[in-house]
């Protein structure tokens, strides 16, 4: 058993994570984009970061675990910017997305959803 | 150090709980580490027959179209769908996997790293029966109603999300949940493999001191991990697809097949390299003992296979190029590619370097792993003309395709597990293979693969393409001369299926009437070869400490030209 | 290499069998190099009796240059490679010369459907002329194509063209072509599609000149037309049922 | 079948006990699984703007509420490992069911926000897997990440007994890295299907 290093008092931990979760809650009920962007996935950072440091005690863990996991964001990372240029977009070079854009000349008609989301 | 004598004591008592064993419980419920490597090896040798099989159903079917195949039947144009998927999938998934890293690393990391098994035996016990269930599932998946899979290993969206498309309902959704229990059953292997290395090595051992062999598996199960989550992710949404009616990936309800090709390819690049790496690290094994040499370079090696693994993630598009990705993304998509060969090249470099100023002994494994070398060679040259994006315009998805990737392929799965199964052989079974019925076996394997394959590029260049039953609808390719290719490959085929009996016949008679393997038969420096054949319970007596490398061979000053990595004093 | 097997019939064409020649001359070179030094040390350095292997680290860099230098040049011809291939990519995938005449190519299970622009060049009109598994061009024609797919992936292949893209529902994927040798070619579908993806094929005639393109666009409005790519199939069963049995004939009897 | 493991997993080269390096690599390889299939909601999110007017229909409260008592259940899980490392095996074993406890909670709410959905009167509310693409992210996602959560409180609930019993204290610090890791992937899940609209 590692037991060697000193505690974090947890019971602070978790109150200032209950903060975080307020304030995260809060922030996008005004309406402001970029607020809402800081406070929903901003603070969802900052909350991951304590629990995995405090909790997960990765910061008495062995340096290569930071690293282990950094690599692993950042593999999805690559992933996400690989695909990003086909999936997230409606158009691009000699292509386009034409059923969001309404274009399809031969394909609509065969592209029906009846109620319950079959297909035709 | 004080942690040895505590151990001592728990290796006692280890080994005594396990003498009254029924026959049962040794071979089915074990979690010896070698037990569960050969269960592994021997599902996968199963599998590979079934795979086997299958080529030769279909390649019948191509030679001469409509005939009854003997010992299958008629093969239509489902048939024939489902035959191709199931082979690629199965000789993938279910035999270059557990043959090269889920056997060979159970067997070999923890006798080359020096301790008594993995260090998580129920959980290998776990992988194992979690392995052998996706094999029951995949076989029930042939015989439901509408038949097994038929959208190509690749699975494809919308075909196969759809049953209206892909016309095997049920089929297509076992096939998913078997390779999605395969996958699981590598991720705990995986986590296993590299817990086992990082944590397990025998005192003295160090980084540089490991085998390549464990470094090439432990990477290959890295990288395993790291690309197989998308997949799992998008598996469950697949099945979600053609289960529950979502449209994850069915374009009509806002999905976008593309996608999964991305999430597909993201694995299934650096799959390429999870299977090749083991294969390498085998034959760096073979070649450095039977060539009496150093490895050229181990450090070299070991940073050009951690750059080939880094680039290995950033390749997967290329399979991709005229898929429908945006044109622009080829661009940098083919760079990396092109720049993946420096690394693979630099490998294969050093390899030809081992054998300069050896002393080559040309015993059956090492034929094999010559064999893997040129092989491979001529596999990876020929990826450059797939990996030059506008070439691939014109050969996407046809024979110089699957001719290609065989040659990688082949070499990897089949020559790797050969050479792998002539070398250690007398380590598993405690018994000497026949040499001479090996050679006629690796001839017999090596030129009738040759004599499948580069017809196979020639047809490939003609502009024939892919998973095609029967060639009678497209006028440009039913020419006499093409079917005369065709004829010639799949004679070639059946030729060589024909001398695997002869290693059948080789392996099965060894094992029982072979000569008794001493502990260590070609003189290798390795830990492994430091018990006896085959290695008991908890393999080692006393803890081996290392003291050195393990390719030191014909060290000058010693008077023998080997020296075991755990022997103190000169030899 | 590959027009031996392949009539090129396309502008671009051309660039491509340029490519593959290129490139087996460079990745030729290397396999024969590395085969040829693999055997010259496995026959110099077979084991003999008495004679100890050297050892050789491969460590120190008058060690290490030796397989660094091969190396180095590999990363060259990697960079040629690269130049070249961008080059025709550009041009063949990623540039669209002005069109000259438009059609769209709608892929389905099983077969493919052509729509024609007809006289005004523009598609959607009243003039549209479709056609099942046959599509006519004019030579020396820029022709762009618009692929669409109704229900899964194909992939419209014309193998004298080195033209090959996937059709993607959903999606609309623009490309060009432009013939420049008269003849009846095969268009492929080299996507798997399902269970009739072996029988997905259809035929491209490319026309001499505007006379006798129009005469089948005209066939094909009066209903009089007879499909090329039925008349090519009926020919080739009859041929090659023959063909290949007498050949297959020949080399079982070989044996 | 022995209980003495080999002696290979008391080894530790590296530094880090064996169980606890085995656990960070499978939550490496449950980022990618996770991180998968979050990259591919984010993907279809930026494509789909309108996605946002669907989030409307999510129950925020519920969420947040969830957000609290996963939160929360993960102190009781690290205040389980410190009494175990404390040998008070009767705190910790307290602490465990306080920590399944808060599970349960969680799985309530989560069945009741399901509920409200899957059997809504107002066709309006009624929100199935099969209504759009958001939706079958939503369920997709939640009922993934609700089966981790089963899976850690069926295996709180086996190692809890040998706790007590003081067998195999090191597990607790194990599952409640797991523990805490599926409370990341809700921290994640929640702004991402719950907040941003």
């Amino acid at each position: 058993m590692a037991g060697a290093h000193a505690h974090p008092n947890y019971v602070k931990i978790w109150v200032l994570l209950l903060v975080l979760l307020v304030v995260s809650i809060v922030g996008p009920e005004l309406g402001i984009p970029w607020l809402t962007l800081l406070t929903a996935f901003g603070i969802a950072l900052v909350k991951t970061y304590y629990v995995a440091a405090y909790f997960m005690h990765l910061n008495f863990e062995k340096k290569y675990v930071w690293f282990l996991l950094l690599i692993s964001t950042v593999l999805l990372g690559v992933f996400f910017f690989g695909v990003a240029s086909d999936i997230m977009k409606t158009d691009g070079q000699n292509w386009q997305d034409c059923i969001a854009n309404n274009t399809c000349a031969e394909q609509q008609r065969y592209f029906v959803i009846d109620g319950d989301g079959q297909l035709r | 150090m004080g942690q040895t004598t505590v151990t001592h004591d728990s290796h006692a008592a280890h080994g005594h709980d396990h003498h009254e064993q029924s026959f049962i419980m040794k071979y089915f419920f074990s979690t010896d580490h070698k037990i569960i490597g050969l269960q592994y090896m021997f599902t996968g040798m199963f599998m590979a027959i079934v795979g086997g099989y299958f080529a030769y159903a279909f390649r019948m079917q191509l030679a001469f179209p409509g005939m009854e195949v003997p010992l299958y039947g008629t093969v239509g144009p489902g048939q024939y769908n489902m035959l191709i998927t199931n082979h690629g999938a199965i000789m993938i998934f279910w035999v270059a996997m557990p043959v090269l890293i889920a056997a060979f690393g159970n067997i070999l990391i923890p006798l080359m790293i020096g301790c008594d098994d993995m260090v998580f035996p129920r959980l290998n016990r776990l992988s194992y029966q979690i392995f052998l269930l996706s094999v029951v599932v995949l076989f029930m998946s042939f015989f439901v109603q509408g038949g097994g899979f038929g959208g190509a290993w690749t699975s494809y969206p919308p075909l196969s999300a759809v049953a209206e498309y892909n016309l095997t309902d049920w089929g297509a959704s076992l096939w998913l949940i078997a390779v999605a229990l395969e996958f699981v059953a590598f991720l705990i292997g995986g986590i296993n493999f590299v817990t086992t290395s990082m944590n397990a090595r025998a005192p003295g051992m160090r980084m540089t001191d490991i085998p390549i062999v464990v470094w090439m598996i432990v990477l290959a199960s890295i990288m395993f991990m790291a690309s197989v989550g998308p997949l799992i992710a998008g598996s469950v949404m697949l099945l979600m697809d053609q289960r529950v009616g979502t449209t994850f990936f069915v374009p009509s309800g806002g999905g976008d097949p593309v996608l999964w090709q991305h999430l597909f390819w993201f694995f299934g690049h650096p799959e390429v390299y999870v299977v090749l790496l083991p294969a390498l690290g085998i034959v760096a094994e073979i070649m450095t003992t039977f060539a009496r040499k150093k490895l050229f370079g181990y450090k070299t090696i070991l940073y050009t296979t951690f750059a080939t693994g880094g680039l290995a993630f950033v390749v997967w598009a290329h399979h991709q190029f005229i898929a429908g990705i945006d044109p622009r993304m080829a661009n940098i998509f083919l760079v990396t590619t092109l720049l993946i060969s420096i690394p693979i090249a630099e490998i294969l470099f050093s390899y030809v370097a081992t054998l300069y100023g050896g002393s080559i002994e040309f015993r059956t494994p090492m034929l094999w792993a010559l064999g893997f070398l040129v092989t491979f060679l001529l596999g990876g040259v020929t990826g450059i003309y797939l990996g030059s994006s506008a070439l691939d315009i014109y050969f996407h998805d046809s024979y110089f395709v699957i001719a290609h990737f065989h040659s990688t392929f082949f070499p990897i799965a089949i020559i790797g597990m050969f050479a792998g199964l002539y070398h250690w052989y007398p380590k598993m079974f405690g018994r000497m293979m026949d040499e001479t019925l090996g050679k006629i076996h690796f001839w017999g394997t090596i030129i009738p693969f040759n004599g499948i394959f580069l017809p196979l590029f020639l047809v490939g260049m003609a502009g024939q393409h892919r998973r095609i039953y029967n060639f009678q609808h497209f006028p440009d390719l039913a020419t006499a001369d093409l079917q005369g290719i065709r004829v010639f490959a799949t004679v070639s085929l059946v030729t060589m299926l024909l001398f695997q009996f002869v290693f059948a016949y080789n392996f099965f008679v060894s094992m029982f009437k072979g000569e008794k393997a001493p502990a260590n038969p070609w003189k290798s420096n390795t830990l492994e070869w430091t018990v006896p054949s085959p290695p008991p319970h908890g393999n080692f007596a006393e803890l081996p400490t290392v003291y050195r490398g393990p390719y030191e061979y014909s060290v000058p000053g010693n008077k023998e030209d080997y020296w075991p990595q755990n022997m103190p004093d000169r030899n | 290499m590959i027009e031996y097997f392949v009539p090129s019939a396309s502008t671009y064409a051309g660039d491509i069998d340029f490519l593959f020649d290129m490139i087996t001359v460079i990745v030729g070179f290397w396999f024969v190099m590395v085969l040829a030094v693999m055997t010259y040390f496995m026959v110099r350095f077979r084991r003999k009796e008495g004679v100890r292997a050297s050892y050789i680290s491969g460590d120190p860099h008058s060690q290490k240059k030796w397989t660094h230098y091969p190396h180095y040049s590999v990363i060259a011809l990697d960079v040629v490679i690269i130049v070249f291939t961008v080059m025709v990519w550009v041009d063949v995938k990623q540039t669209l010369p002005q069109a000259e005449d438009k059609i769209r190519v709608v892929g389905q299970q099983w077969s493919w459907f052509f729509i024609h622009s007809g006289p005004d060049g523009k598609l959607g009109t009243e003039d549209d002329v479709s056609t099942v598994n046959d599509l006519h061009v004019k030579k020396d024609t820029v022709y762009h194509f618009e692929l669409e797919s109704r229900d899964v992936l194909h992939n419209f292949s014309v193998p004298a063209f080195r033209l090959r893209q996937d059709t993607i529902p959903g999606r609309t994927i623009t490309g060009w072509f432009e013939p420049n040798k008269t003849g009846v070619y095969d268009i492929q579908c080299a996507e798997i599609c399902g269970y009739g993806h072996g029988i997905m094929g259809a035929t491209i005639v490319v026309h001499e000149d505007q006379q006798s393109y129009d005469a089948a666009m005209e066939s094909i409005r009066n209903r009089t037309y007879e499909s090329d790519y039925q008349k090519r199939l009926q020919k080739m069963t009859v041929s090659t049922a023959s063909n290949s049995e007498s050949f297959t004939d020949k080399l079982l009897s070989s044996f | 079948m022995s209980m003495q493991g080999p002696l290979a997993t008391s080894r530790s080269a590296t530094g880090i006990p064996t169980g606890r390096l085995g656990v960070w690599w499978l939550l490496a390889s449950e980022i990618f699984i996770f991180g998968g299939l979050i990259a591919c909601y984010i993907l279809y999110r930026l494509n789909n703007p309108w996605w946002g007017g669907e989030a409307v229909f999510t129950k925020v409260p519920a969420g947040a509420f969830n957000t609290f008592v996963l939160l929360t259940s993960s102190l009781f899980i690290v205040l389980a490992h410190d009494a175990a490392e404390k040998k008070d095996f009767d705190r910790a074993f307290k602490f465990i069911w306080y920590t399944i406890g808060g599970g349960g909670v969680f799985l309530l709410v989560k069945y009741y926000e399901y509920s409200s959905k899957l059997f809504a009167d107002d066709p309006e509310l009624l929100k199935t897997p099969l209504t759009n693409t958001y939706w079958s992210f939503y369920y997709t996602a939640t009922g993934l990440h609700a089966l981790h959560v089963i899976g850690g409180m069926v295996i709180m609930a086996l190692i809890s007994f040998d706790l007590r019993k003081g067998f195999n204290p090191h597990r607790v610090e194990l599952i409640g890295l797991y523990w805490h890791f599926v409370d990341i992937v809700w921290i994640f899940l929640f702004p991402l299907l719950y907040i941003a609209k």
